[in-house]
């Protein structure tokens, strides 16, 4: 039993390796901010998760601790890509759009809260 | 010319300090009877305390942690006189706009237990890795968060500075006290229980608690001096 | 009225008691008597001080129902994230990488902030989108391949499926 | 046992190449993002170094406070290093 | 058993966590309060000092733990004068401030909080007998020391301040790199601990933890490259905080330097180190001293000159040079203060606090003036006061050394000091105000406090028996290294068998 | 064959640490740098427990746990500067 | 588990070497440069190199924190014999005791010299050294 959960915890590790390496390559290849922080945020929370998840199985008397870890990180992360995706366009960081036809719905509102702050 | 002239000088200073620690080899211990072993037996066999480097910070050398908190006391001390901004006005914003609702959901949720995490640090001082600074530091940034997360989020300045007095007496108390009961300062005066129960190490938790309040309040309140810190 | 807020005040206090007491005994891990007697000790008076911020929930989270749908959400949110990292993957490593950004926005059904902070984190989480901000209940998502912005297929495409778990949970 | 070698340098170059960033880069906001990478693999060297209580008290105070503290700076006066720099930047 | 020496650091440390809860009952007591605990320890001080000359050093241990595993404080002669001299200071110097100018500065919970703590961390540097530990006091020090040079709210004092602080910080990382290198040698951090074990370490690990530690702690007493920043905080701090910096914290850097190089390391050639930059902090203080025109400066720039004298002085290296450095030390030390704190009250009302508007101020301050005057005439070393008197134990220190050299160094300087002295004073007596001014009169406590001061130059001068028998036993127990280690390590000897 | 596992999630981990690296001196905006820090605490914390796992010390798993929740504080600290809200 | 070893010191002088360069960063930033900040940056760049001196000089080939978790303890009855073997495994614990002390104290240090700064600039609303000479450098 103890060798399976090892093996187990250790092909865990090796795919949080890899979406670790995932997230990195994201940020350099992806064209603008908001693109890395998708690759970025999603990858190493998916990563993070899964070595720390690893790591615990690999060691049981440690998973409560791992799974801590694992909730702060899957709660704090898309937390602050959020922050930092809203910053980013309150320093009037457009997104990148493929077309000229691309959307963008939230310029509207943005537009309309920095109205009412002028005002 | 004056870079060039402190990049020489930089340089020379580099290299031999860098000769003379190379002598030393990496990985080694390079002297035979030093205080370390004293410490490593003593923290844990008389003193019951698990962490010694705990040990060393409120015990051992107890006399550099008062020193420590009261640098950190007067550090806050002294950025409010250098700043000699009047008391702000009742309703100044630390933040000028709110954050954004996820946010402020996730603050709500994430500040109990950051703060808790802070009590786990100082409270486990002697277990596990960290304790009163350390723990201080985590409950003022849990304060930091709800700080930058809300407009109107307001610490008390009043009570900051009575935590902060207050622990402050309790540490020098108790190390009067052990003048008293003991013979010196700071002697441990508690009976010490077993290694690594959480009660245990006798008055070395009680220290930590005190200077993880202390600290606590202190960073707080220098983190809320400096954000009111607006022209 | 007067009755109602004092139950609500000892609701959330029983609630972040019960939560920072989970969290402690995480933290310490290890059960022993006087760990669990201090962390029952602490995160009441902890729970005192800070229940005023503590409002995500009420009583209705401990109901079965509740919990039984909060594991399915787990479940749900974790196929969710892997399916989101492949996806990730694979435009990431496609040398031409197959994207068409924008920003959409709709309209969510949830009321408590909590709920909405939860749903805003798992769409962050699942594949192709990030929210960029919240304001009221419009939430606006960039999604890095558009393929409509009509708010009604919106929901329906990114945000249906939390939205019917966590209207379960929270009971609205 | 290669892989080691290359992770510790790879840390090692890091915070050298961090100190030197934040010390050349003009934008002071870069150069605090500088610290908080330095502070960052110095932790990570503090636990490599068998020392976790040091890498503790780094990370509490490195990443979270020495950078409000220097943001808050920042904002009071002006975020970048020369007067020219505002425009080419902004 | 009349007290113990960690009294000196716990009581005023305890005073300053109450002092913000005080504030909230009653303001008043916000300064009443530090001056009961510097009178106290000013008692238990001398009280401590009285038995310490009959029983010989107490060693506290904190915490239980003997030397070297704990940290301990050392009240020996040498540190019990300082001790003494430093608190008796503090304590005047509170007695000044207590209603400083009332009109635009008003001593708040901040300022005596600082100054209390500013005296604290001096005092520790002085008794500790850990280097680490000294390190901590030292920030604890220059912490106080730079809140206190910008206590101003105009914006010279806060450069001065920041360049206080980067010099300082600076320093202190050049002690904590000494720290280093001595605990991977040693893996001891207690002086006495490292002064029997010093012959262990390496040649090249002792000379740069020495260089290390003198440019460390030279920031505080002031030597030549490192004191930059002197003359700039003392004329920007408050009056009675440049008489606090020049009466205490340079003695206690000055300490610091003396406990390495006599105590802790005997290096060859540190004694003739000393006598070096000691000679040229000497000369340049001087020369930039002649050329200021502002009061203040002026006086900054002679304190440095007279710790390049004293620094000469320790250099010497003989029992004699000591006792010199010893009489200087307090000599510089109660006048110094004086000084400055009559001088703060002459420049009050200038906006340019230079010597030309010293012009026939003795006219409207006739009291403040003849202190100022008093203390020109002591510093320079005219006979009948006790300026005199050290200077002339230093010139026969020399000559019993045959160390010609720093005899004429020690008369020309003398000499130049006269001159830019005697050029204030003439202002003061001799020239005629231009217009007429209403100069802000000391109030009673300050001018008692001056008063006191005058009383005790004056008094050494004429009675100079009264303190050479308790300089004598200081300097002794500064020169007696074997015993330092061994009153210091008995302890622990008996406590491990 | 766990020790090679372990290896490998090094070797992956060094070259998310070397992009974020890259990321963080060349990222034309300020979001990108904060960003690949963000990545870089992630990656951080998983090493630390990788670390704590191959050094076989419980303890050391506090270190990470604190790590996580400081650098998520860190990065809210400058993104709320962006935000002009500081 | 089979026994995995992280052998440190096959970087031998790295960690020297390394906190040496980042000392002398640390000097020329505040040393040369003419922000204020920058020097304060310069500063703690240079407490950091400081710090991770002090930490390798106390480390000890092999050793592990010197902690005695119950996990190291296993079931060893608490003799002297018993904490000397495990007290031998484990890293020099007064460096780190020190470097704790030392970090705390200068961010306190960091603090008032920031707050310094914010109060030059609201007096000459600049940051660059050469135009705050009012007093002689």
């Amino acid at each position: 039993m103890k060798e399976v959960l090892e093996i187990i915890g250790a092909l865990f590790v090796l795919l949080g390796g890899i979406f670790l390496f995932l997230g990195g390559l994201g940020i350099v290849r992806m064209p603008d901010a908001y693109n890395r922080i998708q690759a970025g945020t999603k990858a190493t929370t998916l990563g993070g998760m899964s070595l720390i998840l690893g790591v615990g199985l690999m060691e049981t008397s440690w998973l409560i601790k791992a799974v801590v870890i694992i909730i702060f990180i899957a709660f704090s992360n898309p937390i602050s890509s959020h922050a930092l995706a809203r910053a980013n366009y309150k320093r009037k960081n457009f997104p990148y759009l493929k077309n000229t036809k691309g959307v963008d719905a939230y310029k509207d509102a943005y537009l309309n809260e920095n109205k009412e702050e002028q005002s | 010319m004056k870079k060039i002239l402190v990049l020489l000088l930089l340089a020379v200073f580099g290299i031999y300090l860098a000769d003379v620690l190379f002598s030393l080899e990496f990985g080694k211990q390079f002297f035979t009877d030093g205080v370390k072993d004293f410490y490593l037996t003593k923290g844990p066999l008389d003193l019951k305390v698990s962490n010694t480097i705990t040990a060393i910070i409120v015990n051992f050398r107890g006399f550099d942690t008062l020193g420590e908190v009261t640098v950190l006391f007067l550090a806050t001390t002294a950025m409010g006189g250098i700043l000699y901004k009047k008391r702000h006005k009742v309703g100044a914003r630390s933040v000028l706009f709110p954050s954004s609702q996820i946010v402020m959901a996730g603050s709500k949720i994430l500040f109990p237990a950051i703060i808790l995490l802070g009590i786990y640090v100082f409270v486990h001082g002697h277990l596990t890795p960290g304790g009163g600074f350390q723990g201080g530091t985590i409950i003022a940034t849990g304060f930091l968060l709800m700080l930058l997360a809300y407009q109107d989020y307001t610490v008390s300045h009043k009570v900051l500075t009575i935590v902060e007095s207050l622990a402050g007496i309790t540490f020098v108390v108790i190390g009067l006290m052990g003048l008293i009961k003991g013979s010196t300062f700071l002697e441990n005066f508690m009976p010490v229980g077993t290694l690594n129960n959480l009660f245990s190490g006798g008055l070395i938790p009680i220290i930590y608690i005190v200077v993880g309040f202390k600290v606590g309040a202190e960073l707080t309140g220098l983190i809320y001096t400096a954000l009111h810190e607006k022209d | 009225m007067e009755t109602k807020t004092l139950y609500k005040k000892l609701t959330s206090v029983f609630l972040n008691w019960l939560f920072l007491f989970i969290v402690w005994n995480a933290f310490t891990s290890s059960f022993q008597a006087q760990e669990v007697i201090t962390g029952l000790i602490i995160s009441f008076l902890l729970a005192l001080f800070t229940s005023r911020f503590f409002d995500c929930c009420s009583l209705r989270v401990l109901h079965p129902v509740s919990l039984f749908y909060s594991i399915v959400y787990v479940f749900v949110f974790l196929i969710a994230l892997i399916r989101s990292n492949f996806d990730m993957a694979k435009r990431v490593l496609s040398p031409s990488l197959p994207i068409n950004p924008g920003i959409v926005k709709f309209k969510s059904k949830l009321q408590s902030d909590f709920a909405k902070m939860m749903l805003a984190n798992s769409i962050t989480l699942t594949p192709g989108t990030l929210s960029v901000d919240l304001i009221e209940d419009t939430l606006y998502v960039h999604w890095i391949d558009v393929k409509t912005d009509d708010p009604e297929k919106v929901h329906a495409e990114i945000a249906q499926q939390f939205e019917n778990i966590l209207l379960k949970i929270f009971a609205e | 046992m290669i892989i080691y070698l290359i992770f510790l340098f790879v840390l090692l170059a890091l915070m050298v190449g961090a100190a030197i960033y934040s010390i050349m880069q003009k934008d002071l906001l870069y150069a605090v993002i500088g610290t908080g990478v330095i502070s960052l693999v110095l932790s990570i060297l503090f636990f490599i170094l068998q020392a976790p209580d040091v890498a503790l008290t780094e990370a509490a105070i490195g990443v979270a406070l020495t950078t409000i503290i220097f943001i808050i700076t920042i904002r009071n006066t002006v975020r970048y290093e020369d007067e020219h720099d505002r425009k080419e930047n902004k | 058993m009349v007290g113990s020496p960690i009294l000196f650091v716990a009581v005023p440390l305890l005073a300053a966590f109450l002092i913000p809860l005080f504030g909230f009952i009653w303001k008043e007591l916000v300064r009443i309060v530090p001056g009961i605990v510097l009178l106290y320890l000013l008692i238990l001080s001398v009280s401590l000092y009285i038995q310490v000359l009959q029983d010989g050093t107490i060693v506290e241990q904190i915490g239980g733990w003997a030397p070297p595993w704990g940290i301990n404080l050392v009240f020996s002669p040498f540190t019990g004068l300082l001790t003494t001299l430093m608190l008796f200071l503090a304590f005047i110097i509170w007695l000044y401030s207590y209603r400083f100018k009332n009109v635009d500065f008003e001593p708040s919970k901040k300022y005596f909080i600082l100054l209390l703590m500013l005296v604290t961390g001096s005092i520790g540097i002085v008794l500790t007998g850990d280097i680490f530990n000294q390190f901590v006091f030292i920030e604890i020090m220059s912490i106080s020391g730079y809140a206190l040079t910008a206590f101003y709210t105009g914006r010279d004092s806060a450069e001065a301040s920041f360049k206080y602080l980067i010099m300082g910080s600076l320093s202190s990382m050049f002690l904590l790199l000494a720290i280093i290198l001595i605990y991977s040698q040693l893996g001891t951090l207690n002086m006495a601990d490292i002064a029997s074990k010093a012959h262990l370490m390496k040649p090249e690990f002792r000379v740069l933890a020495l260089v290390f530690f003198i440019v460390g702690m030279g920031i505080e007493a002031e030597i030549f490259p490192l004191n930059g920043w002197a003359p700039d905080a003392y004329s920007q701090a408050p009056g009675p905080i440049g008489a606090a910096f020049s009466g205490i914290v340079v003695k206690a850097g000055i300490y610091s330097i003396i406990r390495v190089t006599f105590t802790l390391f005997d290096v060859e050639g540190t004694m003739q180190f000393l006598v070096l930059m000691g000679m040229i902090t000497l000369v340049v203080a001087e020369m930039a001293a002649i050329k200021q025109d502002k009061i203040k400066r002026m006086l900054a720039y002679s304190s440095i000159g007279q710790m390049g004298l004293v620094l000469v002085a320790f250099g010497i290296g003989t029992e004699e040079g000591v006792f010199a450095a010893l009489f200087l030390m307090v000599n510089h030390a109660l006048v110094k203060p004086l000084l400055f704190l009559s001088a703060s009250y002459l420049v009050f009302n200038s906006t340019e606090k230079s010597i030309r508007e010293l012009n026939g101020l003795g006219k409207y301050l006739p009291l403040t003036s003849f202190l100022f005057a008093l203390g020109a005439i002591a510093i320079v070393g005219m006979p009948p006061l006790s300026g005199f008197w050290a200077k002339w134990s230093m010139l026969t220190a020399a000559a019993n050394s045959n160390m010609i050299l720093i005899i004429g160094l020690v008369l020309l300087v003398s000499v130049v000091e006269i001159v830019y002295y005697f050029r204030v004073v003439n202002r003061i007596y001799f020239f005629k105000k231009e217009e007429d001014v209403e100069p802000k009169k000391p109030t009673i406590n300050a001018m008692v406090s001056m008063i006191v001061l005058g009383i005790l130059i004056v008094t050494i001068g004429f009675y100079p028996d009264l303190i050479t028998s308790y300089l004598h036993e200081a300097s002794e127990s500064l020169l007696d290294k074997g015993k330092y280690i061994q009153d210091v390590l008995s302890a622990g000897q008996s406590i491990i068998q | 064959m766990i020790q090679i596992i372990i290896y490998v999630t090094f070797g992956f981990m060094v070259l998310g640490i070397i992009f974020s690296a890259w990321r963080i001196m060349k990222g034309p905006t300020a979001a990108d740098r904060i960003l690949a820090l963000d990545t870089l605490t992630t990656i951080s914390v998983s090493g630390m427990v990788l670390l704590a796992y191959v050094f076989n010390r419980f303890i050391y798993l506090d270190v990470a746990l604190i790590y996580g929740v400081l650098g998520f504080i860190g990065v809210l600290v400058i993104a709320r500067y962006l935000e002009g809200a500081l | 588990m089979d026994q995995i070893s992280f052998d440190i010191s096959i970087v031998e002088y790295g960690f020297f070497a390394s906190a040496i360069l980042v000392i002398l960063v640390g000097l020329y930033g505040a040393l040369v440069k003419k922000s204020l900040i920058k020097i304060v940056i310069g500063l703690s760049i240079l407490e950091s190199g400081v710090n991770l001196l002090l930490i390798t000089i106390g480390y000890i080939q092999g050793g592990t924190a010197p902690v005695f978790s119950p996990q190291l303890l296993k079931d060893m009855p608490l003799t002297l014999e018993n904490i000397k073997a495990l007290g031998n495994e484990m890293v020099d614990p007064v460096p780190q005791a020190l470097v704790l002390t030392a970090i705390v104290i200068g961010f306190g240090v960091t603090a008032v010299a920031l707050s310094l700064v914010i109060r030059l600039y609201r007096h000459h609303h600049t940051l660059v050294i050469d135009e705050i000479k009012n007093l002689k450098w």
